[in-house]
């Protein structure tokens, strides 16, 4: 039996069941429902690992006409962190939510429908179908950060919803116009008539700058900050760490898939100035912040950076050069989802504990609430890129191929931006260590419940494992399918 | 003839458009964005879409106008209460650049896509020609339907989702604590109204859902007008919205749950998510589709009465003057 | 007895009647503008609507499009909802 | 009878034109409502009469006066609830 449907149905037969029985208890049901997800992901990732990709043609109708779902090596692979990552969220927000009745009621439907909307995304091989999944993300996304309904996050909300909504407009715009010119929605054919001209360059500009609004690159990157940073703990992570990672992936999806022959190389270079710029300035205004979750909020922008440093590196090198590429940007796509959620995670431990968002009322608290903040400091550790960490393999792909191709000058950003991700870590640290208030007794805490802590941890920790077995999502990577089209893609 | 009336009709959508844009008064915005709505609807018309122009006619000249009235008013509403404390900035005189920013995009944008259209390669794939084709087995006569009910249900299902979203975060913005439409049901001329306007109105969807199986027409368009006769009798005073909590929830949901139910139980029978055994296709798509124009005028109502009535009177509004 | 549309020209007919309609609706836009109150802007909404219908019932003939009368059908039925959502909350709950 | 068509529509077009004048040219919001009336009323029923011959079956033909009907309806109460609320705001200013 085909696992693909099921991945999907799992998600919306839960949302239903949290949405209309909200007497039962449907945090522990939800957390049942992410086990038998996880399973579903990882019968699917053993069959793609033994069988290679799999197609999955909707209602038996055969595309162009019907919509076919793709399982290969990358997609089990965020699949697979999808799920990880999802279920520790729900664990944490079992414990969370418990301050927060009102928002419980209606966390678990929208987070949900999260889950389908992206598990669709990555199954995604129809374009048309990527633009409903993308709907549908923003919707719950928007749905969760303004759950707490106060001034600030709804405000926030309506921002991150407008330039959602406008960065679907760029993306449906393109759309329509590659449907005009090539008369089909599948991304697999379209790969194989796709042509550089007047129509196409206009209409991958346009999905470029509708999905670089959605991923929050930097001149676009304004309103991912108050919202990621306003709203709780667990979808925070779950944002950072996932959301805003759909949008990207389709524009990876469509640069390497489908766009691979008509991306100009001066396009790929500017992806990559934009790219130094978010990281540089993302950095400087974490720095900044003086509420601990802007400073991750912005620490986001600034590592979503890297990821469009792979353009430059992958396009127009030659193929090793353009593989390492990849590999980096997608092993950076695990590891920064893995070090974000954590440190939300921990994050909103800290916040609940100490009872302010100020970094300064962190002063001392590295006696009272260790955990977290060790779990806060694995995840900082593979942010910055030190060894051993997930972090660490990754920017050590993207440096390899950025030396092997010559392109030093991305080495040079790419090592700043690590240099600039430790100042603002350890501006946290350097309040938490504060002898003197340790000392004076400042720092008096709540007692934060031990699924919390375990939670962010655990993340923490597989954010730092990462470095030890990245060779299985980079061997999954590299599964047939996915290595003819990263041939493709740097000849 | 065809181009003068075209070409007419784009400047008349412009017109609206610059002012909906450039109306500092929000009223006047709003007003000029149902003018707009009806304009749409007439373009869809004249590109030979009459589904859209019936989906725009309903939605866009319908609903949106009432939703956006509604806001008006709450805003209005708000502003008497804390003497323009929030709201100072919708009337704030824009910077230049606000201005001259967004012609300046949209004329790029034009230029861009004026020759992405005019270079356009042709295309070497029809799908049209693919609908005609597959139409025979899809249950429905209507390709639009085949199209959004059949060879791409999927995305239909997700957008039903979509909806169903929606609804789920209005409802949890909703304030715990919200009182009922006040009871001014007095009025018997909006009585009689609508006991003359609702009834033709529900024949209507009922027709406009049947009609589109093989013709322009469907859940969507059927579900907005159901959606506008509710909102009708809540205006005239009728307490529809004080449905059960639990009954609400169920009827908002019931079109994606009779959807994913269909889609789910033809795989025991071996055959592929949302795959519908040919012999009954027609009737499943019939009443898949029945069941959705029941949710989603649902849905497009609680949307509306989500919303608490505004709280004082808004006077102040209709003696606004228009500052030249 | 020959009804018009059996004639040649009627399709230029029907356009023509309907972009007559056009122009009045355009010209409309002018008290939509103008104000300067907002029960005028509503009325010139309320005749918008049917405007709209006529309009619509013109090119239906024109383009030989019965589906259209459906259109018109809606039209008619739901423009009136923006005028009495109009009265009913610009009142508010206190009449 | 197609003379007739023409001369009904062109009729119906001509209340709608007065409607619009009247809706531009006129002081007051009553005097405005009267003449949005008058397109309401007789231009689209004109109009609608002058199609009815064209009608491809009576189906149509019933729904085009099913329109009338709503429309005339509609209008007539709209009317009479925005000249209520009018003569509501004036008689609350006084």
């Amino acid at each position: 039996m085909n696992l693909i449907p099921f991945l999907l149905v799992i998600p919306l037969a839960w949302a239903l069941i949290s949405l209309l029985l909200p007497r039962l208890p449907i945090g522990p049901i939800a957390l049942l429902g992410m086990l038998v997800q996880s399973l579903a992901t990882a019968l699917l990732w053993r069959s793609v690992q033994l069988h290679g990709a799999e197609r999955y043609a909707i209602g038996d109708w055969m595309a162009p006409l019907g919509i076919t779902l793709v399982a290969d090596g990358l997609t089990v692979t965020l699949l697979a962190i999808t799920a990880l990552i999802a279920m520790v969220c729900a664990f944490y927000a079992l414990f969370y939510l418990r301050s927060h009745r009102h928002e419980a009621r209606y966390f678990w439907p929208l987070f949900w429908f999260l889950l389908a909307s992206l598990n669709g995304i990555w199954l995604a091989g129809d374009l048309f179908n990527l633009y409903v999944g993308l709907e549908l993300v923003t919707f719950a996304a928007v749905g969760m950060v303004i759950l707490s309904a106060n001034r600030q996050t709804l405000a926030a909300g309506l921002r991150y919803l407008y330039m959602a909504l406008l960065g679907s407009i760029g993306y449906l715009l393109g759309v329509a116009l590659l449907y005009s010119a090539y008369g089909t929605l599948d991304m697999r054919q379209l790969a194989e008539l796709i042509e550089p001209n007047w129509t196409t360059h206009v209409a991958m500009l346009s999905i470029s700058l509708g999905l670089l609004v959605k991923t929050a690159i930097f001149p676009f990157h304004f309103w991912l900050p108050p919202a990621h940073g306003g709203a709780l703990a667990p979808v925070s992570a779950l944002l950072s760490a996932l959301v805003v990672k759909s949008s990207f992936y389709i524009l990876a999806r469509l640069w390497l898939d489908v766009g691979a022959d008509v991306l100009p190389v001066i396009t790929a270079q500017g992806f990559g100035l934009i790219g130094a710029c978010a990281i540089f300035y993302g950095g400087f205004k974490a720095l900044q912040q003086d509420e601990i979750k802007m400073l991750v909020a912005y620490s986001t922008v600034a590592q979503l950076g890297y990821l469009m440093l792979v353009f430059p590196l992958a396009a127009g090198t030659a193929p090793e050069h353009s593989m390492l590429a990849w590999q980096g940007g997608m092993l950076h796509v695990l590891a920064h989802a893995l070090a974000k959620s954590a440190m939300f995670l921990s994050v909103g431990t800290l916040v609940l504990a100490v009872g302010s968002k100020k970094i300064d009322a962190l002063a001392g608290i590295s006696t009272r609430i260790p955990l977290s903040l060790f779990a806060f400091g694995l995840a900082g550790v593979s942010l910055m890129g030190l060894p051993p960490s997930g972090g660490f393999n990754a920017k050590w792909l993207m440096l390899q191929s950025a030396i092997g191709s010559g392109q030093w000058h991305w080495v040079v950003v790419l090592s700043l931006g690590s240099l600039l991700t430790a100042t603002y870590i350890f501006k946290v640290f350097r309040v938490s260590f504060d002898q003197q208030a340790i000392d004076s007794g400042k720092g008096l805490v709540k007692r934060a419940p031990w699924g919390m802590e375990l939670s962010a941890l655990f993340l923490a920790g597989l954010a730092i494992a990462l470095g030890f077995a990245a060779a299985l999502p980079v061997e999954l990577l590299s599964l047939p399918e996915v290595e003819s089209s990263l041939m493709e893609a740097s000849q | 003839m065809n181009l003068a009336f075209d070409v007419l009709l784009g400047i008349a959508l412009l017109l609206c458009a610059a002012g909906v844009f450039y109306s500092r008064d929000l009223f006047r915005a709003v007003v000029m964005f149902i003018a707009f709505g009806l304009l749409l609807a007439l373009v869809w018309v004249r590109l030979d879409a009459p589904d859209l122009a019936l989906a725009e006619a309903a939605i866009g000249a319908g609903l949106t106008g009432v939703l956006m009235i509604d806001a008006v008013a709450h805003l209005s509403a708000k502003n008497a209460h804390h003497q323009g404390a929030q709201f100072d900035q919708t009337g704030a005189r824009p910077q230049l650049w606000s201005r001259i920013l967004p012609v300046f995009s949209a004329v790029i944008i034009f230029i861009l896509l004026l020759g992405a259209i005019w270079w356009r390669p042709d295309a070497p794939v029809s799908l049209p020609d693919l609908v005609a084709e597959s139409l025979p087995e899809s249950g429905v006569e209507h390709p639009i339907t085949a199209v959004l009910l059949n060879f791409r249900s999927y995305d239909t299902l997700l957008e039903i989702a979509v909806l169903l979203v929606a609804v789920v975060v209005a409802m949890a913005l909703k304030p715990d604590t919200s009182e009922p439409e006040a009871g001014n049901s007095k009025d018997p001329i909006l009585h009689g109204l609508s006991a003359r306007l609702v009834p033709p109105m529900l024949v209507v969807g009922v027709y406009i859902l049947w009609a589109g199986s093989y013709m322009p027409g469907g859940a969507f368009q059927g579900g907005a007008i159901l959606a506008a006769a509710l909102v009708f009798l809540k205006l005239a005073g009728f307490g529809i919205e004080r449905l059960a909590d639990s009954l609400l929830r169920i009827g908002l949901a019931l079109g994606f749950i009779v959807f994913l139910t269909v889609a789910t139980s033809v795989m025991i029978g071996g055959r592929p998510f949302l795959t519908y055994p040919e012999s009954v296709a027609g009737e499943l798509i019939f009443f898949i589709e029945a069941m959705l124009t029941f949710s989603i005028g649902l849905i497009l109502f609680s949307l509306f009465s989500q919303a608490p009535p505004p709280v004082a009177p808004t006077s102040s509004l209709q003696g606004e003057q228009d500052e030249r | 007895m020959q009804t018009l549309n059996a004639m040649p020209w009627a399709t230029n007919f029907w356009l023509a009647i309907a972009g007559l309609l056009l122009v009045t609706l355009v010209a409309g836009l002018w008290r939509i503008w103008r104000g300067p109150t907002a029960t005028d802007r509503m009325l010139a909404a309320q005749l918008f609507g049917t405007t709209g219908v006529g309009i619509l019932l013109a090119l239906s003939q024109a383009m030989q499009q019965v589906a259209l009368i459906d259109v018109a059908l809606v039209l008619a039925l739901l423009a009136v909802i923006a005028m009495v959502a109009f009265v009913k909350r610009m009142q508010g709950p206190s009449s | 009878m197609m003379y007739l068509q023409i001369a009904l529509i062109c009729l119906g077009c001509f209340f709608f034109i007065v409607g619009t004048l009247g809706l531009l040219r006129f002081n007051d919001a009553y005097s405005r409502i009267h003449a949005i009336t008058k397109a309401d009323n007789l231009g689209l029923g004109l109009l609608v009469l002058g199609l009815l011959p064209s009608a491809v079956n009576a189906f149509q033909g019933i729904k085009l006066l099913l329109i009338w009907l709503l429309v005339l309806v509609a209008s007539a109460t709209a009317s009479y609830l925005i000249a209520h609320y009018l003569k509501q705001q004036q008689e609350g200013d006084v």
